[in-house]
């Protein structure tokens, strides 16, 4: 192992801010990952390690959680590390952290006994609680920086001040954002990079060019077109992972509107399903990335059956269950995810492919803020989408498919507007339920009813490969991957 | 003395010109689907209505349009132009930070294709109907009909990633800490294909308004005179036809200087050019209100100094708008 | 003759396929005297230009020396390179141009453009290159001359402009001075002055002048020998006398008996009621303004009054600038007068309101100066004739038949209607746009400078033709010219304007040969060819 | 007659005319060489040009024939450019000429609101047009036109301020012609060769602007346009080049067939009519 060097990593787009107590957005976490820290880390078996805390204990019944935490700890500018930040942290994100504010809905009480110790009491037991304790869903952030002021507004926001790995230096607006080594950290011999350039490099095929001509030396998944991934990954010297994804588990699905218009029709939906030849999209448009799910939960996800109907390219069966509905032909809008041509050519496919069995597609086109808009506000028939998981169904799953989550103006939750309350019991009795064994049965059973009724058209369980060159070493150790892998990356000499 | 008074009539103009477009503007792009709020909860891949209501409050989006549009006239006239809450700074900082990349490209572009134009027009008028002029011609022609953007790409592929002599991309070689001369050289050679590339078109444009307008001129009377003094025909053409035809020459580029920030939006994306253009292409995508329209409004600003600027280089060159009896 | 400074020998030139001829300049020869004036007159088209062009070595494009010699200090300077033709301009052959406007480079100081002679021919340092050209221009009488060389053309009026020119042209003191038609451009009293400019400078400096010109006026004042050119052909020459008095060439005779004579015809009472009643007009152009633009203010109309009786011509007269086409167009109201009246058959054109003026207007029509101007290139006659008495609800076929009907009366046939502007020459125009005038039945005519851009012989046909209208139809006429000769021919009233009021008015032969006004007594001065003698003779 | 005459003396004019009449009829006669449309994947994507019998121009990354593309392209550019081009004329025209022909404060205001779209610059102004209308090739052409009808203003306006003070408006004034037949029968119609070769040029400029607009991934994505297929292929162009290559050629040579007829045009109707005739 050696230490010191420079690591230039891709980030896209460029993040509205660094606060990541504020702002949780993908390039946010990815580059403020390496500034705060959570409690603990997941390994790519979304198994808790330690981070922050040192140890940890769950109670038998599933309602006390305790966490020790390291010792000599210190916050970026010096101040010491303690447990009424961590205590401060729940307060804080409550305001501006849904996933947060959803998880901590279970817990009664928190208490800090010491300095060290964090004891959390849960008002029921709650299966996924373990999994929230990541960066980006707990990010611990700094009491005496924060208590008292106007959160968003705080002008220390511009410089956030975190526990981790390396220390924020300076942010060129369009251009890069520097990041250096944190001398004062509490593992020893962490981290191993000097310094880490993350690059705003605003087009894809710039990205590309970028890290062929050597300027970066990371792409993280995403970040290139997958056209190019195969041409980039032949290169010398050049790796390439589908690794430290696990968490998030990215699924892909098309929403179909449940409530009105030609995808009302279950049996409409079943066709599309029937129609799409998700093989053929995994190939071409992905580069043979991904796996076609069988349903709501990735294959990477805790709970995750294969006893469901199958859905395979079948255009006669699709034709088959049009004529049986008396489909008359009315167009249905498609409205692609604005990611990208990769997303662009997708929904392309689509269209073939529905148009084949007869269904005619319009394809619609709006920006990330339209496409927000139109979906929160249920202005579709048909919308690319792409949720994570956080390792639990309970965590990343249920809230699209459950009554409670329909809510016009969030395109995060039950935005098909799938009515089921036989289900609705289910996912609610299997949220609490301590009983492992009990969980997986009652998950098995959703999955099996809710793949008949084809609330979405699940597309594609995303893998995003992230291409570095193969002198960096220990890049990726983590279920979230580059989010916080630079604590231990370092480059072979 | 008398230039004061109109100079100041011009300005206050341009000042109203520019409080409208902040109001048009504020309309259009509040007229967009979609806030900056629900982009932000939306790009952060879970969020619920209440972080949505909590972002627009402190966005102020919660507050009745007309008085949104209130304060936000009230800000400009005190040359406040918000705060971007997406990114967490005062625009008026975004853009200052922004705005030196786009003025060195632009200006750079703007440079190269004045000065190439001009000298391509006047080589190609003093060979009218001969090879060359055809030669010269039809380059600007094609030039002027390529893409931007795909000129930019294909000369990304050739200069930058096939031969390697220039960088591809970005503004300055990150993290090399050059000071000084070196850090001037670093930025040139960054400058180089993003602003021949912008400039190319514009040249075109140039090259051939020149050449017309020297033709133009060297059919006026005085042209003759000038001969019949028997001055020799490059003492003509520099002296006689070319000042006298630069003028209109310099009428469009003074119109278009102002396009050339439209035009950037393209050249920055491709090349990652930290500019106000792009700043202006992300900020629509997110909706960030203050922000689009912070850069729209230094670019009118721009538009009209430009223009400004046109009047006061036309009266440089043209005597009969400066001195008036 | 003795030794020739210049002489020409069988010259052709050739124009480009497609022209209107084969040879502009058709096998001319002629020499040239020291301090000798040739005058070179001819209708328009001729060959004059050419000719001189030629000697310059500055031909158009596409036209070529065909054949002959002009040789110059021992040399034939037709067949010289560019680079001898460039160090014989200016230094020993030098040019003055017709435009004074546009003959100026306006970005560059005069003192500039005249020493750049200097500069062109490698004379002397910069410094006493300035102080020459400040020599020149004291010499051609510039006033200010301090001033003038740091000022620029367009701060100059045109007969300064003229003089600044003669200076360029005489920097290198050239042994041959080409004028092509230098004066024609400028009003009479600057004419008169450029002329004596140019005689003076010959005595002075004893170099050969060749003038062209196709003022027959112009000729008698100044030359010494004429040549008279027609399609490219010397058809006469010899000394002025010789010409003018006893011209033996068809052509030359029928150009001078075209000339408007001296001739001032008798007073004829004229009692009418009157046509056209001007009381205590003013007009004020306010200009400018905006960016780097002072105000201007020019008076234009300085309370004028005058009225025309019916039947009558009333001439107006004064030089450039003095407000004539103001006035005659505040009578149609193009120009809404400040105040004032305007009684046209009793209604009062500055007080109506739009559409009671597009009646008011059927009964003052006008007949405009620019024959190629004045119609709209992609009407047929036909429209131009009939699109007046249709608005003014004529039956469509009545106003066809009275357009043919004109046509004939104007001397075009009535196929003619059918035709494009463009296929007709200047005096055609120009009588198109007096039958356009007529369609509408008009009871005064406002015919400002209707023949003004005509040549002499054609401009005789439409006076002939207007008279005639006049005892026809018995039609009042305001006719605004500013070549006195012309007014004195057809008019039985003259009203003289100088800076937009109005100095003298009065008949014909009192106006003309007894003058009150000063300004009045300057402008007969100078019109050139000889003052009004005869005049004088017509009365005895 | 002598127009014709003209504009063919001009060998560059001809040849553009050559190649717009053959985009015209590439794009009139699509649906019969390519019945099915561009959209269908009939191949493997990324084959090169000719590698398979019947794809000329090979397949893009999704397997479809690029020629078919290219030839649905010509009528979404050509669509796009003439009617920007007309809506502009309609918007500039208009208001060039009551400006040009009334003077006065209606000058005044129609100049400042022209001036005032002029200092916006062009292409962030349709940037934002398209993205608040949402693309679609009705927005997309409407942006267009928004943003190219300022030049059209100041040019009528310019020119019928010349052509008013010419001698024969006085005299249909004088004929008793409204002000309005004045405008519309005598002045406009001495206007329109610059209109025209203006417009020229206009088609050319919207045909680059719909594909930087498409380029930037504001294009209509129902519709196959040449700014599309580049934008779509820029990102496989190493190892595709041809995907983004031959729409661009497309792109060149039509502008460049425009702006060589306009440069025809303006030969040919603007023969210095001033200066024949006079000498
Ligand atoms: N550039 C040219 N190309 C072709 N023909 C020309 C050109 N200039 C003049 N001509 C023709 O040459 C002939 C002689 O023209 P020139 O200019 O010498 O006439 P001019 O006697 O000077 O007439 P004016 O009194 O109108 O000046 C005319 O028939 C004219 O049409
Ligand atoms: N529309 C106008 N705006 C401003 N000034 C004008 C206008 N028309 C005429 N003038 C000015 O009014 C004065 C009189 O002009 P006018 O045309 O009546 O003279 P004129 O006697 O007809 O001269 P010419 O013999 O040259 O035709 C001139 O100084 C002229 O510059
Ligand atoms: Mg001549
Ligand atoms: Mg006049």
């Amino acid at each position: 192992q050696t230490d010191g060097g420079r690591l230039d990593v891709v980030i896209q787009p460029e993040p509205p801010g660094l606060m990541l107590g504020l702002v949780q957005n993908g390039p946010t976490q990815m580059v403020a990952g390496q500034l705060y820290e959570g409690l603990l880390r997941y390994n790519s078996d979304l198994e808790p390690q330690p981070s922050l805390a040192k140890s940890w204990e769950i109670a038998e019944d599933g309602m006390t959680y305790t966490f020790h935490l390291n010792e000599g700890v210190t916050w970026h500018d010096g101040e010491p590390f303690t447990s009424a930040d961590v205590l401060f942290t729940t307060e804080f994100l409550k305001d501006s952290h849904a996933r947060f504010r959803a998880s901590f809905s279970h817990v009664e009480s928190i208490e800090t006994p010491d300095d060290l110790t964090v004891v959390i009491h849960m008002k029921e037991p709650y299966g996924p609680f373990i999994n929230a304790f990541e960066t980006g869903s707990m990010p611990i952030v700094p009491k005496h920086i924060y208590e008292g002021t106007d959160y968003a507004t705080n002008p220390m926001n511009a410089t956030p001040i975190g526990t981790g790995p390396f220390k924020f230096k300076e942010w060129v607006k369009g251009s890069y954002i520097h990041l250096v080594k944190n001398d004062d950290y509490y593992l020893d011999g962490l981290p191993h990079l000097d310094e880490v350039y993350y690059r705003v490099v605003p087009d894809a095929a710039a990205r590309a060019v970028a890290f062929e001509t050597g300027e970066v030396d990371v792409l993280p998944g995403g970040a290139v077109e997958n056209w190019d991934v195969k041409r980039l990954t032949e290169m010398e010297d050049v790796c390439s992972t589908s690794a430290g994804w696990e968490f998030f588990a990215p699924h892909a699905w098309m929403w179909l509107n449940n409530r009105e218009g030609p995808t009302a029709d279950k049996r409409f939906r079943q066709a599309v399903m029937f129609g799409l030849d998700r093989e053929f999209v995994k190939d071409v448009v992905w580069n043979g990335f991904g796996t076609v799910p069988t349903g709501p939960v990735s294959t990477k996800t805790n709970f995750y059956s294969d006893d469901v109907p199958m859905y395979p390219h079948d255009p006669e069966k699709a034709k088959a269950l049009l004529a049986d509905m008396g489909y008359d032909g009315t167009p249905v809008r498609l409205l692609p995810l604005p990611y990208g041509e990769t997303w662009q050519r997708w929904a392309e496919a689509v269209k073939q492919n529905l148009g084949e069995v007869g269904i005619v597609v319009e394809i619609e086109s709006a920006d990330v803020a339209g496409w927000n808009e139109k979906t929160a506000n249920w202005d579709y028939d048909m919308a690319f989408t792409y949720l994570y998981q956080y390792g639990d169904p309970a965590l990343g799953v249920s809230r699209n498919y459950t009554m409670s989550q329909i809510k016009k103006g969030s395109p995060w939750n039950n935005v098909e507007g799938y009515e089921n309350p036989e289900l609705d019991k289910k996912w609610d009795a299997a949220a609490v339920e301590p009983d492992l064994a009990k969980r997986a049965a009652l998950y098995n059973e959703i999955q099996k009813e809710i793949v008949e009724d084809v609330p979405v058209a699940w597309l594609l369980e995303i893998e995003f490969p992230t291409i570095y060159r193969c002198n960096v070493k220990n890049l990726i150790t983590t279920g979230v991957g580059l989010n916080n892998g630079l604590r231990d990356a370092w480059i072979e000499e | 003395m008398t230039i004061v008074g109109p100079v100041l009539g011009r300005l206050f103009k341009a000042v109203l010109t520019l409080l409208a477009i902040a109001i048009l503007n504020f309309f259009l792009i509040h007229a967009a689907p979609g806030d900056p709020a629900a982009v932000l909860a939306g790009e952060a891949g879970a969020a619920d209505e209440q972080m949505i209501a909590d972002l627009r409050a402190q966005f102020g989006l919660d507050q009745p349009f007309y008085i949104q549009l209130g304060t936000y006239v009230g800000n400009v006239l005190t040359l406040d132009l918000g705060y971007s809450f997406r990114q967490g700074a005062p625009v008026l900082d975004l853009i200052l930070d922004r705005l030196p990349a786009t003025l060195i490209l632009t200006l750079t572009a703007f440079g190269i294709s004045l000065t190439l134009g001009i000298m391509l027009g006047v080589a190609a008028s003093a060979r009218v109907g001969k090879p060359a002029d055809s030669l010269l011609t039809g380059f600007a022609l094609i030039f002027y009909a390529t893409p931007l953007y795909w000129a930019a790409l294909m000369a990304v592929l050739v200069f930058s990633v096939q031969l390697g002599w220039l960088p591809g991309f970005g503004y300055e070689t990150v993290g090399a800490d050059y000071t000084g001369l070196q850090r001037v050289g670093d930025i040139l050679s960054h400058l180089v294909l993003p602003a021949l590339t912008l400039g190319l078109f514009f040249m075109a444009v140039y090259m051939r308004m020149t050449r017309a307008s020297m033709l133009e001129v060297a059919q006026q009377d005085f042209v003759k005179t000038a001969r019949a003094k028997g001055l020799s025909p490059s003492v003509i053409r520099r002296r006689h036809i070319l000042r006298n035809a630069l003028l209109p020459v310099v009428t469009l580029a003074g119109l278009q200087a102002g396009q050339l920030i439209g035009g950037a939006v393209l050249t920055e994306t491709v090349f990652a050019w930290p500019g106000i253009g792009r700043l202006m292409f992300e900020s629509l995508a997110a909706r960030d209100y203050n922000t689009i329209l912070g850069v729209f409004l230094v670019s009118a600003a721009m538009v009209i100094l430009f223009n400004i600027v046109t009047d006061i280089v036309y009266g440089l060159i043209d005597p009969r708008i400066r001195h008036t009896a | 003759m003795t030794n020739p400074v210049l002489s020409i020998e069988h010259l052709s030139i050739k124009l480009p396929d497609g022209a209107d001829r084969q040879f502009a300049v058709d096998d001319c020869s002629y020499t040239l005297d020291k301090g000798e004036i040739l005058c070179v007159v001819g209708e328009s088209g001729s060959g004059k230009s050419m000719t001189a062009n030629a000697l310059m070595g500055l031909l158009p494009e596409g036209v070529s020396v065909g054949a002959g010699r002009a040789v110059f200090e021992g040399k034939n300077i037709l067949r010289q390179t560019e680079a001898e033709s460039q160090d014989l301009r200016g230094a020993k052959i030098a040019m003055i141009f017709q435009e004074p406007m546009t003959a100026l480079n306006p970005l560059m100081r005069i003192g500039d453009q005249i020493s750049e002679v200097f500069e062109a021919h490698k004379r002397h340092t910069p410094s006493e290159r300035r102080k020459r050209a400040l020599d020149l221009v004291r010499e051609v009488d510039l006033p200010d001359p301090e001033k003038i060389i740091r000022a620029y053309p367009f701060q100059l009026s045109g007969g300064q402009r003229q003089r600044a020119m003669i200076a360029m042209a005489l920097a290198l003191e050239p042994q041959i001075l080409i004028a092509d038609e230098p004066t024609t451009a400028l009003d009479v009293t600057t004419q008169a002055q450029i002329l004596k400019l140019i005689l003076d400078l010959r005595k002075k400096r004893d170099m050969a002048v060749i003038f062209i010109t196709h003022d027959f006026g112009v000729v008698a004042e100044i030359a010494d020998k004429v040549l008279v050119m027609r399609y490219g052909k010397i058809v006469e020459r010899g000394t002025t006398d010789a010409v003018l008095k006893t011209p033996q060439h068809d052509y030359t005779k029928h150009l001078l008996a075209a000339i408007p004579s001296g001739l001032v015809p008798q007073n004829a009472e004229v009692q009418n009621s009157p046509a056209l009643e001007i009381k205590a007009l003013n007009k004020v152009f306010r200009t400018g303004g905006g960016f780097m633009k002072p105000h201007r203010e020019v008076r234009a109309i300085d309370n004028i009054s005058l009225s025309i009786a019916k039947g009558e011509v009333l001439g107006l007269v004064g030089e450039s600038g003095s407000g004539k086409s103001t006035l005659g167009r505040a009578v149609v109201r193009l120009v809404t007068p400040d105040s004032g009246q305007i009684l046209v058959g009793g209604s009062d054109m500055a007080a109506l309101s739009e559409t009671e003026l597009r009646r008011a207007r059927y009964k003052v029509q006008m007949v405009f100066q620019d024959p190629y101007a004045s119609l709209n290139p992609r009407h047929k006659i036909l429209r131009a004739l009939t699109d007046g008495p249709i608005a003014k609800a004529v039956p469509k076929e009545q106003a066809r038949a009275r357009a043919h009907e004109l046509m004939e009366i104007v001397g075009l046939g009535a196929d003619a209607v059918d035709r494009f502007p463009h296929e007709f020459s200047g005096g055609q125009r120009q009588r198109i746009g007096i039958a356009r005038a007529l369609a509408m039945d008009p009871d005064l005519i406002i015919a400002d400078e209707a023949v003004s851009a005509l040549d002499v012989s054609i401009q005789a046909q439409v006076l002939d033709l207007l008279r005639d209208l006049r005892s026809k139809l018995n039609l009042s006429i305001l006719f605004i010219t500013h070549d006195l000769r012309v007014a004195a021919q057809l008019c039985d009233r003259i009203a003289v304007m100088q800076k937009g009021k109005l100095v003298e008015i009065g008949p014909v032969s009192d106006v003309f040969l007894n003058p009150q006004d000063d300004y009045t007594k300057r402008l007969l001065a100078a019109v050139p060819g000889g003052g009004w003698g005869l005049a004088e003779a017509a009365l005895t | 007659m002598s127009f014709w005459k003209r504009f063919a003396r001009n060998r560059g004019a001809v040849f553009g005319l050559v190649l717009l009449l053959a985009v015209i009829i590439i794009a009139l006669i699509a649906p019969m060489i390519y019945p099915r449309g561009p959209w269908p994947m009939v191949q493997r994507p990324f084959l090169a040009p000719y590698a398979v019998d019947g794809l000329p121009l090979g397949t893009d990354t999704l397997g479809r024939n690029v020629a078919a593309g290219l030839v649905y392209g010509a009528q979404v550019s050509l669509l796009v450019g003439l009617i920007s081009t007309v809506m502009a004329l309609l918007i500039g025209v208009p208001l060039g000429a009551v400006a040009g022909f009334y003077g006065g404060w209606l000058d005044e205001g129609a100049m400042r609101f022209t001036e005032f779209f002029q200092t916006i610059p062009n292409f962030a102004l349709a940037i934002v047009l398209v993205a608040i209308l949402e693309p679609s090739l009705t927005s997309i052409t409407l942006s267009i036109a928004i943003v190219s009808w300022p030049p059209v203003a100041r040019l009528v306006r310019a020119e019928v301020m010349s052509v008013s003070k010419r001698e024969y408006v006085d005299a249909a004034r004088l004929a008793g012609l409204s002000n309005l037949r004045i405008l519309v029968g005598q002045v406009l119609p001495n206007t329109v060769s610059p209109i025209i070769v203006m417009a020229s040029l206009m088609v050319a400029t919207a045909i680059l602007l719909e594909s930087s607009l498409s380029f930037l991934g504001l294009g209509d994505p129902n519709i196959m346009s040449w700014g599309y297929q580049i934008g779509a292929a820029r990102t496989v162009i190493r190892s595709a080049w041809w995907l983004s290559f031959f729409p661009g050629l497309a792109i060149v040579l039509t502008v460049l067939a425009l702006n060589l007829i306009g440069e025809g045009l303006n030969d040919a109707l603007n023969p210095h009519l001033s200066r024949k005739g006079r000498t």
